[in-house]
């Protein structure tokens, strides 16, 4: 039924408002978000594939009611395909992507509801509403229609950063703001040129204008719009030069809201760079910035969350370092590359929620994030230590778990496609990680516990460690068989790198 | 005229997001920054607008009386003005929380300056 | 006066004497590695050039050995640039701006 | 890098980035074309008397509902910048 993917987008719109005029009745908070928070992951495996109009306007073309009597200037040209209404266009990749963050929301929010003190309504409603505009920036096929929602995005980040109590964070948020603040209107000069160009904010119809003649794919100010839009992109997903602000929002959310603000910079990364390759593939040179930027936040990215002695920003360093390699799989531009690259997507977002709300235990313990001051919760937790490890391993890319699977499948994709340096550095950048892992887990977990630290909060909440449980069996199950994912991923990535 | 009308406006625009980015780099004073963020945004609305002008057009409203044929072939283009109408709320807003989370910070650190409240 | 003590040393200097926290052999190590992977992954990320040309290559990675052998401890001076201070974020935002915009507005025209 | 250097760095980007944003704008002058605007136009009077009512709420309403939900979430968020509905990490 197509009508279930508007309510993709509704669903946990109509969650985020409930819950805001709920804030204070604390049970029925939990229990609208635990129920709503269910249907999410459940509406994309139940929806079939296919397009939505908003409001039924089809194209012209398909239509012939709405166009009887237009002149030939409409019915005789290219308008007569074009989309007039907004279009969400639902596929197998989207699919994926959908189910996934909306697994990790509902695991990120289940977590928050068991973690905090009193549940409040205004988390939910930054945490579901940044779901929401996060699966329309997935799912919309229209380009003003994403900055729109991106936008929302931005601000839900904004609020689950405010929400927590930790020292820094109004700093913090105001700063994302100040930046967002120029980087977002660069975006939305970059789509304004666009429309003025071809008419349009359709990516379908931009494509179909450039590639039938209508405009001239070479002239200047497309270049300037894509310039524009990838720097917009590198604001949205938080490469270099966003990448300590990025890092710095990451560390001062709770666990629960940085588990989700991560998947939403990696969904934004995903729905933004497939939209420039779909438009702009035909510049060899958008494809070399790709892997350039997507090298330098490998490399910032993973050497500076060594040097971090705060265990949060160590693994916010950790996950934009970790973005890298899905550029450098979309950047490849070949088939396996962009399938490779959009599958360590998927991965990348179960596990850094995992190691997120992993740490965050310890966190919830002690109030203590410093590697300095903390040791020896392996005594007191040895399961939610394994749990740790095993996040560790799965970030590295140990067999058998998922990250392994689509680090090879990059590796092989960057040696077929004739770059086998990125190969080499993929290996080194990935033994490097595991050792910063390793490094945050000696101190918290292995080393003795310093004489000053005490436990505040004996106890994890069960919430915390089913869902870490459920990010295991994904991480599990992706890595037995990972062609469960990429038939998923295939037919975008053919689509895509088919162009080239 | 020495140059059109839509040029000067685009020029305008453009401008506008210059000097916005220029406050916002160099100014230090917090509300000064942020009114060189409202100049961005702004600017790009401006931007949009522009693309809607059209020579001679008039404005998009169907009035009682009027010809179809006429009214479709001279109405400006309405499809930039809806989307700086979606754009404006937008930069509205955030201005919003922007200057919210300012009163606090003003309040907490007695002072506007961004090096001093944003530093390391 | 070993290795070690010289990096101990300038990584002291770059600090600041009266840091309070103690520059422990975690840290010193840490350091350690990040400026070694640094450095080679930059080196290997060179030879991609060689697609370009191979004596640019050469010449490059040679270039960029030599100037990394000489401003040795790179990482602390990575560290300091990229601090949390809004200056110097906004710094390189506008820095890319215009790194982004000139490479595709005038470097796609002549390629 | 000291204050001065980084701040003529900052100066000559901008230049730069104003320069080709100009550059750009004069060439996209002649280069803007209607599109799917003209569509509306012709269409829009058989739906309501105003193109851009037509546009905000007929052909393109997510954009107007993420623009209603924009407001809602920077109300939200600036009573939360205030105090409303912080939470706290930790059990009892």
């Amino acid at each position: 039924m197509n009508s279930l993917i508007p309510l993709m987008v509704i669903v946990p719109i109509l969650c985020a408002l409930f819950l805001n005029l709920l804030h204070k009745k604390d049970r029925t908070i939990k229990i609208i978000a635990i129920i709503l928070a269910l249907i999410l992951p459940a509406l994309p495996i139940l929806a079939n594939y296919g397009l939505h109009y908003f409001g039924g306007y089809v194209p012209l073309i398909e239509n012939p009611t709405l166009g009887t009597d237009l002149p030939s200037l409409i019915t005789g040209t290219a308008l007569n395909t074009f989309h007039p209404a907004i279009t969400y266009s639902f596929q197998s990749a989207q699919k994926i992507f959908v189910f996934i963050l909306g697994l990790v929301g509902l695991l990120a929010v289940f977590t928050s509801l068991f973690e905090t003190r009193r549940p409040s309504g205004v988390y939910g409603y930054m945490m579901f509403m940044g779901i929401a505009a996060i699966t329309a920036v997935l799912l919309t096929d229209d380009i003003f229609n994403l900055y729109v929602f991106f936008e929302i995005a931005a601000l839900a980040t904004v609020g689950i950063v405010l929400v927590s109590n930790i020292k820094g964070n109004y700093e913090t948020a105001l700063k994302y703001m100040i930046l967002g603040g120029i980087a977002a209107p660069m975006l939305l000069l970059g789509v304004a040129l666009l429309l003025g160009v071809t008419g349009n904010v359709n990516i379908t119809d931009i494509i179909y204008s450039l590639k039938n003649g209508l405009v001239n794919p070479q002239s200047p100010v497309l270049l300037m719009a894509c310039g524009l839009i990838v720097f917009g992109w590198l604001y949205g997903s938080g490469l270099p030069p966003f990448h300590t602000i990025k890092s710095a929002v990451y560390s001062k959310a709770l666990p629960s809201g940085a588990a989700l603000v991560q998947a939403f910079s990696v969904f934004t990364f995903i729905a933004l760079g497939v939209i420039i390759l779909r438009i702009f593939s035909y510049l060899p040179f958008s494809q070399w910035v790709i892997l350039g930027v997507s090298l330098l936040a490998m490399i910032l990215g993973i050497t500076m969350a060594i040097l971090q002695t705060d265990l949060r920003r160590m693994i916010g360093f950790l996950a934009v370092g970790e973005l890298g390699y899905i550029g450098i799989g979309l950047g490849l531009g070949t088939v396996s590359g962009i399938t490779a690259g959009l599958f360590q997507a998927v991965n990348e977002a179960v596990i850094t929620a995992f190691l997120f709300i992993g740490f965050g235990t310890v966190l919830y313990q002690t109030g203590i994030s410093d590697t300095r001051k903390l040791g020896g919760m392996m005594v007191r937790n040895p399961k939610v230590a394994l749990l740790v490890l095993l996040a560790g391993f799965a970030m590295a890319g140990v067999p058998p778990l998922n990250a392994f699977q689509s680090k090879l499948m990059l590796i092989q994709a960057s040696i077929n496609a004739g770059l086998p340096e990125l190969g080499v550095i993929m290996i080194l950048l990935s033994i490097v990680t595991f050792m910063t892992f390793m490094k945050a887990f000696h101190a918290v977990f292995l080393r003795p516990k310093p004489a000053d630290l005490e436990i505040k909060n004996e106890n994890i909440p069960k919430a915390t460690i089913i869902a870490m449980l459920v990010f295991l069996v994904v991480c599990i199950v992706f890595g037995l068989f990972p062609q469960v994912v990429t038939s998923y991923l295939q037919p975008l990535a053919t689509s895509l790198g088919g162009v080239v | 005229m020495i140059i059109d009308t839509q040029l000067a406006s685009l020029f305008t625009a453009v401008a506008l997001i210059i000097i916005g980015i220029f406050a916002a780099a160099f100014l230090d004073n917090l509300i000064k920054k942020v009114i060189g963020l409202a100049f961005i945004g702004d600017g790009v609305n401006l931007f949009i607008v522009s693309m809607g002008y059209k020579a001679g057009g008039i404005v998009y409203i169907y009035l009682p009386g009027m010809a179809a044929d006429w009214f479709s072939q001279n109405a400006s283009y309405p499809l930039p003005f809806a989307m700086v109408l979606t754009s404006i709320v937008i930069g509205a807003s955030t201005m919003a929380v922007m200057l919210g989370i300012i009163i606090v910070l003003y309040k907490k650190h007695g002072s506007l300056k961004a090096s001093e409240i944003l530093g390391d | 006066m070993n290795l070690y003590d010289l990096i101990v040393k300038k990584i002291k200097d770059i600090q600041g004497t009266d840091d309070e926290s103690p520059i422990t052999n975690i840290s010193t190590s840490s350091m350690l590695t990040a400026e070694i992977t640094l450095i080679s992954s930059i080196l290997v990320a060179l030879i991609m050039l060689r697609l370009v040309s191979k004596i640019l290559m050469i010449v490059a990675v040679l270039v960029v050995l030599f100037a990394f052998l000489v401003a040795m401890p790179l990482m602390p001076r990575f560290k300091k640039e990229q601090n949390d201070s809004l200056a110097a974020m906004m710094f390189y935002v506008i820095l890319a701006l215009a790194i982004v915009i000139a490479l595709f507005y005038w470097g796609n025209l002549n390629v | 890098m000291s204050e001065g250097i980084k701040k003529i760095i900052m100066g000559f980007s901008l230049l730069t980035f104003a320069v080709a944003i100009f550059q750009s704008t004069y060439q996209f002058k002649q280069l803007i074309y209607p599109g799917i605007s003209y569509l509306y136009n012709y269409v829009g009077p058989n739906i309501a008397p105003n193109m851009v009512t037509v546009v905000v709420f007929d052909w393109r309403g997510y954009d107007t509902l993420g623009e209603a939900l924009i407001l809602v979430t920077a109300v939200i968020t600036v009573l939360l910048v205030f105090g409303r509905g912080k939470v706290q990490l930790g059990g009892k």
